[in-house]
């Protein structure tokens, strides 16, 4: 499971610096494993500015994390809670991702899915993300 | 006479599979242990044999599965000391063993009574207990720890007062492994009048136990843990103190009469087991009990108490210290679970890599949040052995780890 | 499609022994079934290739314990017909269940505060509420039965008044075999706004029921009764209500996080499964549902109305009159759980001679005094039939009752 | 078990009516069964005079407190614990019963001993006469 792409991903510490002026800010609690992941966001006309974060959790969660930052910048805040639910499908029920969307990398967890109690450490940026795109759009 | 690890191996199927394509390494034992073919016969043997309900039948099968019942109660009270059988109460856990203490041994506490539990307690000796608190407003205060991961016994005059009428700790703590020194435990509640609670959990997986001598009032274990089935454990008290007791769960089984007014409760132990009783799993533990007091020699203690050298010596040698243990860092006044966190990676990284080797490890907070919070880690990874892992088994968790840290960081 | 009854009884090894000599003839299912082939497989297999502890954790074999876990689950919310998996609580059976509910749902009640029982009940849906009436002053009132041991449901409006909060009935006597008219009972009990709890443990050996569609908040029932292991059984809750409540037992799998301080408990259902929960037993109980399912037929519904039927007929041709039944005399909505007493002989003795022919009975109170008060009667001697029953079973019920009276008059 | 000596003893009822003037009564209960033993007697210096009963019990139950009324007349009332438990030692441990003691008779019940849920049945009637003989011995 732990494949380079996984390990390098999370090495890259991609966007592991909070924001100086985030426009919102969340911490999620894996409870099962002790994972936590608080995570900013800055938005701007529909479309993510900038994200930062810092993970205390495992490699998946990290590799996840890293993942986030490097693919969220530019994209439409609506494309994040549908790139969850990609993801979950993936990893759940094993379906097929598409390759032209912006989301498509989330395959990169494909090993990820037979095991199950693995999973929520990679969501858990994902909805973390989702939650802080939300909340910023909230405030406009 | 030497000890045949192999013949051992041998009792237990599950030892032979593979996962992952590599050999099964089983460092899971702390959290439930596998069950040898004496046990697993034994309970079967009663289900096609003498499978019926206890206590209250007339007919043949009804008889042999009582007697089968009663024959594990006795058992179990041979493995422990106990004075009389029937101090020995059959409950479906240590979970609900202590359980079961906190609302009857808790109906007769005051608001401001203290119980006094430890820094090192499974959640099954806290939670149970705040939530007498919530229900009787006693006071809960712990014996603190130290940093390798034992009771600090040097706070008990501080902590234990007046006040206290309960002790309850862990003989064996399920993260460290450090052995509790339980008569000093004894020592400080006697002198104030509080009675002791042992959670055994982790204890009776590594042999006989005399209640008697180690002078408490309450042990509770339970049977997956010591090679027997689930859903079966013990609550073992002194018979005054069971008389004494009110019920906890009422129903059938339990009652002498019973009239839409009023009920009798039974005599112990069968007041405190009310309903049906896991009868297969009672006989399972009977059998355990018998199969482990076989097995418990000095050669074979000596054998467990090797690997368990070699395995803290062999992570003391990885990766230049990168490991470090959460518990005793030697091997006396400790049990073999060893704790352990890896510099940079996270316990569930490990357990996830190392089970890719076949090694079957734990990693988190080990129902221990507060211990965790006290060692200020997230959690730990834990390898817990038993009389059955060999050689291959610590070769291929140090091997494994050594993996674990080149391809992680 | 027939029934070949043959054919399911060669997957029951215990049926075909013998006992003092003569082929058992086991007509005390009531009290506990025998178990299946399957089931026994089951958790056989899940113990020598998956045993391990749930949850938490990563290796392969706890990944593959708790979908075995998880899976029995499934199978129990779609024996049932759950909304949702999430509502079935495992428990150590029907005892355990129901006083979880005395403690948590009886938690949130007041002084003055009614639940509605009926004197048909056994002792465990009757004892946990006095335990709950002492802990805090609730009333506890009583449906009155009928001569022919129904539920005297014309009575529902006397006694479920408006401060009643919980109705609480069998859904099949485990004395008389009547089968309750649930919806009336819930009707009544909606009516003021009062939660309805249904003891199913004579109901699910049966067949499997349908929650949503009785309209009922709470439904209990055992596993062992059910061809199951010992030790397990369900709880089932509408999400909210579970939602709602607070837990019964605390410990390890029932947390979402623990200090000293305070603890947060997790979601339902394992809020409500404190500790490492009978694991190989909830996959045998999986098990048995999927067997029950298929076993259960119109044909073998047939096969076992017909022996009911002859049972309770040859029964009341037997020494004119002498035998006397408590219960339904018909077969009208009633299960084939049968009760009698016989005029002048005592139900042990009936039992005891009755075994010298191998036929397996249960005599006394059934733990249902206040019933056996009501009948005026110290105890009933009880044949309970279920699907592997045969032929010969019924005439050697018959024939040694015949004999028994003889002998004794 | 129910051989024609317990069968004939049951039904022959001795001693089945209460005394009309009884030193003491006692009344066991044997929560198991249900069965229930109420059971007078008559001392004078230190022999037992008369014994009544009403057992509601089973036939083992009954049997024996026949056999109890038969034979306790004339006995030293220091002889019925001995013989409660030389009966016990029968049923548990299959003990021997010595032939030449008045209380022998106990034997009758010798093939209840293979059946342990029957013991109480068997023993109720003499704990109710021991419980009996001390409180008529105690009110003197
Ligand atoms: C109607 C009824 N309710 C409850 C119970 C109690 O079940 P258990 O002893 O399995 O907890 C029984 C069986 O003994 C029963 O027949
Ligand atoms: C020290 C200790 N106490 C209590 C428990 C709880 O035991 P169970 O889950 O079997 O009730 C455990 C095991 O999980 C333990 O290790």
């Amino acid at each position: 499971m732990y494949q380079d792409e996984i390990v390098t991903l999370a090495k890259s510490k991609t966007g592991a610096q909070r924001l100086e002026n985030p426009d919102a800010t969340v911490t999620l609690d894996n409870p099962l494993c002790g994972d936590r992941v608080t995570l900013d966001v800055n938005v701007a006309d529909g479309k993510i500015m900038a994200v930062g974060h810092r993970v205390r959790g495992c490699m998946l969660c990290e590799a996840s994390a890293s993942l986030v930052a490097r693919d969220a910048i530019g994209t439409d805040t609506d494309s994040i809670a549908p790139a969850r639910d990609k993801l979950e499908a993936l990893l759940k029920k094993g379906a097929e991702v598409s390759g032209d969307d912006p989301w498509s990398t989330v395959t990169t967890f494909g090993p990820v899915a037979e095991f199950k109690s693995r999973h929520e450490c990679v969501l858990l940026p994902f909805e973390a993300l989702g939650k802080a795109v939300e909340q910023a759009e909230d405030k406009d | 006479m030497s000890f045949d690890v192999d013949a051992l191996r041998s009792q237990f199927p599950i030892l032979d599979r593979t996962v992952h394509g590599k050999p099964l390494h089983y460092l899971d034992n702390s959290a439930t242990a596998q069950i040898p073919n004496a046990v697993l016969d034994a309970v079967e043997r009663h289900e096609i044999a003498h499978r019926a309900n206890v206590l209250r039948g007339i007919h043949y099968l009804a008889e042999a599965a009582t007697e089968a019942y009663e024959n594990a109660r006795l058992d179990v009270a041979r493995f422990i000391n106990a004075a009389d059988a029937s101090e020995v109460v059959f409950t479906s856990g240590t979970t609900s063993a202590i359980n079961l203490v906190a609302h009857s041994f808790g109906q007769g506490l005051k608001p401001g009574d203290e119980i006094v539990i430890s820094m090192l307690e499974h959640h099954s000796n806290i939670v149970p207990w705040q939530l007498l608190r919530q229900r009787s407003g006693i006071v809960l205060k712990v014996i603190p720890a130290t940093t390798d991961g034992r009771l600090d016994l040097d706070k008990l005059d501080d902590v234990i007062t007046d006040k206290c009428k309960l002790v309850a700790v862990t003989h064996v703590s399920n993260v460290t492994g450090a052995d509790t020194e339980i008569y000093r435990i004894v020592e400080a509640a006697k002198a104030v009048g509080a009675k002791v609670l042992i959670d055994g959990a982790q204890r009776v997986p590594h042999g006989p136990i005399d209640v008697q001598a180690l002078g408490v009032d309450f042990y509770a274990f339970s049977g997956h843990k010591m090679y027997a089935p689930n859903g079966i454990g013990i609550l073992w008290a002194h018979r005054e103190l069971l008389d004494a007791l009110p019920p906890f769960m009422g129903g059938g089984e339990m009652i002498r009469t019973v009239t839409l007014e009023d009920t009798i409760f039974a005599e112990p132990p069968h007041k405190f087991e009310a309903g049906t009783p896991p009868i297969a799993q009672a006989v399972g533990l009977g059998a355990a009990t018998r199969w482990l007091t076989e097995v418990d020699t000095p050669e074979a203690t000596l054998h467990v108490a090797k690997l368990a050298e070699q395995t803290l010596s062999g992570l003391a040698d990885i990766a230049d210290g990168r490991i470090r243990i959460i518990g005793p860092q030697g091997t006396q006044s400790r049990l073999p679970v060893i704790s352990f966190t890896v510099d940079g990676i996270h316990p569930h990284d490990v357990c996830q890599i190392l089970d890719s080797h076949g090694v079957a490890l734990r990693g988190g907070h080990h129902c221990a949040q507060p211990l965790m919070d006290f060692f200020d880690v997230t959690g730990t990874t834990r390898a817990s052995l038993t009389f059955y892992n060999n050689q291959a088994d610590v070769d291929a968790l140090l091997n494994g780890l050594d993996a674990a840290i080149k391809k992680l960081t």
